[in-house]
């Protein structure tokens, strides 16, 4: 199984969303007669820039790390995405590469998400 | 619009309370009633956020009805983040403004403490967008550390304005007894001495402990009236002149400049609006300083400060007690405390104690406009009020 | 005070849902949207019971306003137990009436199955007396249970008025596409057959499984205007006449007479004053009928017949579809469901639907006027409504 | 120690109430000054009429019984309460007397509440 981050691409306008929305945010698309709301879902591009970040060391109690890297990053493709960093020393605007992997475990579940490597 | 005006008000101690959820509401409650001189109301809502989650409660409005004998009038439970008590009072307000009823009781209240510091961390992570931001671990303090960073690098704010407001709010604190932390801080004992890293320790870089509010638990209370028995109290003549509300998208990534606060510039816009006044008319603010740098931050998108410029005024002393725009006066949340659902309340509680001149040693000069500004989420929702004293 | 006009509807199937809580809101809110024709609105009101404790969420109304991409318009989340729905509708007409707003989305929500059966009563149970009744095992069923004693036992109400209730409201949701149970039930089937006591164990004696609604997820969206707007939408001009809401005490016990339920009584007087009419001027209502005493119980209470002769009228067949004074057409809680904080929406949906005279083969004859009545916890805190269908 | 099902007296009224409210329900009385709500408490009576009652058969997740009997007591003093019933053939308008009793015990608690039984 493939796992991926998955953009939203509303069939209407065109523009591409992450996370999902009911309706589109640019146009407020929505195909409401079907319970399954009529994006195309697409890969989003996993390569980008740093906006900005943070060492996190009060950590969620399902953690068990001392403390956390996380940022924001902007895509090639203008779409932005919230992850974990696995850099030492992240700076504003540097160039990121991201790989999917499981970043939250707790009793019951593994969650898979985007963490971003230096470039 | 018919206009409504705060004729009670009450509070508990903010910080741990050892009796039930529904005590932390009724007691300010009761002394709100007192002090308006009611013996009942038409209406009552009760702003909370973690009475389902944390402390197992349902129909939380209709316990505390009951628990103040106060049948047949109607309730609800208001939930809107961290701003539910600012937006309890809005509804409060719009329930007198609608002619449905002349007067209302709203009560925030919080019972943090039934769960441990972790799970109360946990519990309020909640907030951030669970498939977009939850997951990856992030919490609150780790989108204000972001924020913070880039507000550092884009306007030259340092860690040392950062400290400047919890030096000041925590002084404003010492003379409010119902405060949750009672302790002088200085920046000396948080940034310059040999113990200062261990003292305040980093927690969401670049925040550290003392940029952050404590966890508390605690009530507040207002009773709203119409004009018309407002006149009949004989109370100081204070008004709600201005609401204003407004949300933004759940995941910060989303928001087209991560630095702006868009919610709090439109909610501020409009209770402005409504009140036909400018920001440079108010004498005395209530800012959501749950995290220092947002107290900067707000003081400029509410627009007392140019974008940017927060922190210059903060140096120049302009948000202090005597200053051109005192900003929390209270203790804020930083020291006052943070109990999600009264917090709003809270902020409106301080704002009638400085327009009636009650705020004893941390009382602003002769003051007639007031202003909050309640902030849900990471500023997903935000509710803004403008509070007037009429001669 | 200004008027407010009903000017869009939406809902899901209620039962199991298989989608999250924040898409169970989301879903009948666009449905509304487009039958209002309107893309966006001034606020959303979200009204939802078990959010915090069955399905962890906080924060519910602005995850929902952000999945709808509403924002700016401000958003809370209201919980007044079984009663929330119609609390968010009033809190809606309040916001227009006051003039803060032009237009409301009101959405109401509940996702039970995340849980199973018992841990579902368990929760609901919670709606009782903490110490004077929870303690002692007492959940809403046994409140009922004895409650329907006393009636039996002083008006001469029997087992099988309870089961006519049942049978009429199971008929009416065989024709609502969106209703939880589409089971014909008959008298034969749930009381003198040999195998009924089968089919129809006891569950709170003298009431049985058939007196009893189902635990159902769902949801129900309406948009509320301004005058203004509603006439430019060119919908039906369907209006929220009258509101009413009352509240007893929490404990059962400390009613003075325990087969009153004063607040319904109450609630529905206020409604009715309000839109200057009288209880025999409606012509089709919806009750809650979590048990099936409470519609013979309501029936009386809201004025539609004389206390204790509620039986009377049903066994004459005038609360049927094609009777004087039709109620739950849609099958009410009993057989369409009681997904908590939609319930009230939803009774508010059908009214729409039968004033609009879009009701099919539901429809009741040419009615003009509408009335609702959603009952919180026990009868303790209770929001009626009399909604009108202006030329 | 002794457990007991204690009425509240307001001090300005003289009203007793069960359960407990932060305000005399008959008169709004409460010395708010104190976080305790200064009313007098005293040992209900445990003798009265039983006004009605039901067989509930679908209980908490913590009961072991297969069902419980539960009615409301109208109280020789005319307070009234809501207890567990230990009575075979219970009827409406019977004497009864109530014990105290375990009656309900959870993984972590054990509350104590009143019973009846036939007098
Ligand atoms: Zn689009
Ligand atoms: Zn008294």
């Amino acid at each position: 199984m493939i796992r991926d981050i998955l953009g939203y691409k509303c069939r209407k306008c065109g523009s591409i969303s992450y996370p999902n929305h009911y309706r589109c945010p640019k146009c407020h698309h929505t195909e409401w007669r079907k319970m399954d709301v009529e994006f195309d879902t697409l890969p989003l591009p996993k390569n980008g820039t740093l906006l900005t970040y943070t060492h996190l060391y009060a950590l969620p109690p399902d953690y068990e790390q001392v403390f956390l890297t996380l940022g924001i990053v902007e895509l090639e493709n203008g779409n932005r995405l919230t992850g974990q960093l696995k850099i030492e020393k992240p700076k504003i605007g540097m160039k990121v590469k991201g790989k999917v992997e499981v970043v939250r475990k707790t009793d019951y579940d593994k969650y898979y998400g985007i963490v971003f490597y230096e470039s | 619009m018919r206009e409504v005006y705060i004729v009670g008000i009450g509070i508990t101690s903010f910080g741990r309370l050892e009796y039930p959820l529904v005590e932390i509401a009724s007691y300010p409650s009761v002394v709100a009633l007192q002090d308006a001189g009611l013996d009942t109301v038409d209406h009552l809502f009760v702003a909370n956020m973690g009475g389902g989650r944390i402390n197992h409660q349902t129909a939380l409005s209709s316990a505390v009805l009951d628990h103040l004998s106060l049948w047949p009038a109607g309730s609800e439970t208001i939930e809107n983040g961290p701003a539910s008590g600012s937006s309890a009072v809005k509804l409060g307000f719009q329930a007198i403004a609608s002619g449905m009823c002349e007067t209302v009781l709203v009560a925030g209240a919080e019972r943090m403490s039934e769960v441990n510091q972790l799970d109360a961390t946990d519990f309020v992570a909640t907030l951030t967008h669970p498939m977009a931001e939850q997951i990856y671990g992030i919490t609150l303090p780790a989108l204000a550390g972001m924020f913070t960073r880039l507000y550092m690098e884009k306007y030259g704010v340092t860690r040392r304005h950062l400290a400047m407001v919890a030096v000041k709010n925590h002084g404003n604190a010492m003379d409010n007894f119902f405060a949750h932390v009672h302790t002088r801080v200085t920046l000396e004992g948080i940034l310059d001495d040999r113990d200062a890293e261990t003292n305040n320790p980093v927690i969401a870089d670049p925040l550290h402990f003392f940029d952050m509010c404590p966890v508390s638990d605690g009530g507040a209370a207002v009773v709203l009236a119409s004009k018309e028995v407002a006149k009949k109290l004989g109370k100081p003549m204070i008004r709600i002149a201005g609401v204003g509300q407004a949300t933004d998208t759940h995941a910060v990534h989303e928001r087209p400049d991560p630095t702006e606060l868009t919610a709090v510039r439109l909610a501020a816009k409009r209770a402005f609006e409504m009140a036909k006044i400018e920001p440079k008319d108010v004498n005395v603010a209530e800012l959501h300083d749950a995290f220092t740098i947002l107290e900067i931050a707000e003081s400029e998108e509410v627009g007392f400060f140019k974008k940017g410029e927060g922190h210059l005024a903060l140096e120049r002393g302009e948000t202090q007690l005597t200053g051109k725009i005192p900003i929390n006066p209270s203790g804020g949340l930083k020291a006052k405390g943070h109990p999600v659902g009264a917090t709003g309340v809270a902020q409106v509680h301080e704002i009638v104690l400085q327009l009636r001149g009650q705020a004893e040693k941390r009382q602003v000069k002769d003051p007639k406009i007031g202003f909050t500004c309640n902030f849900g989420g990471f500023g997903n929702n935000v509710v803004c009020t403008v509070i007037k004293k009429e001669e």
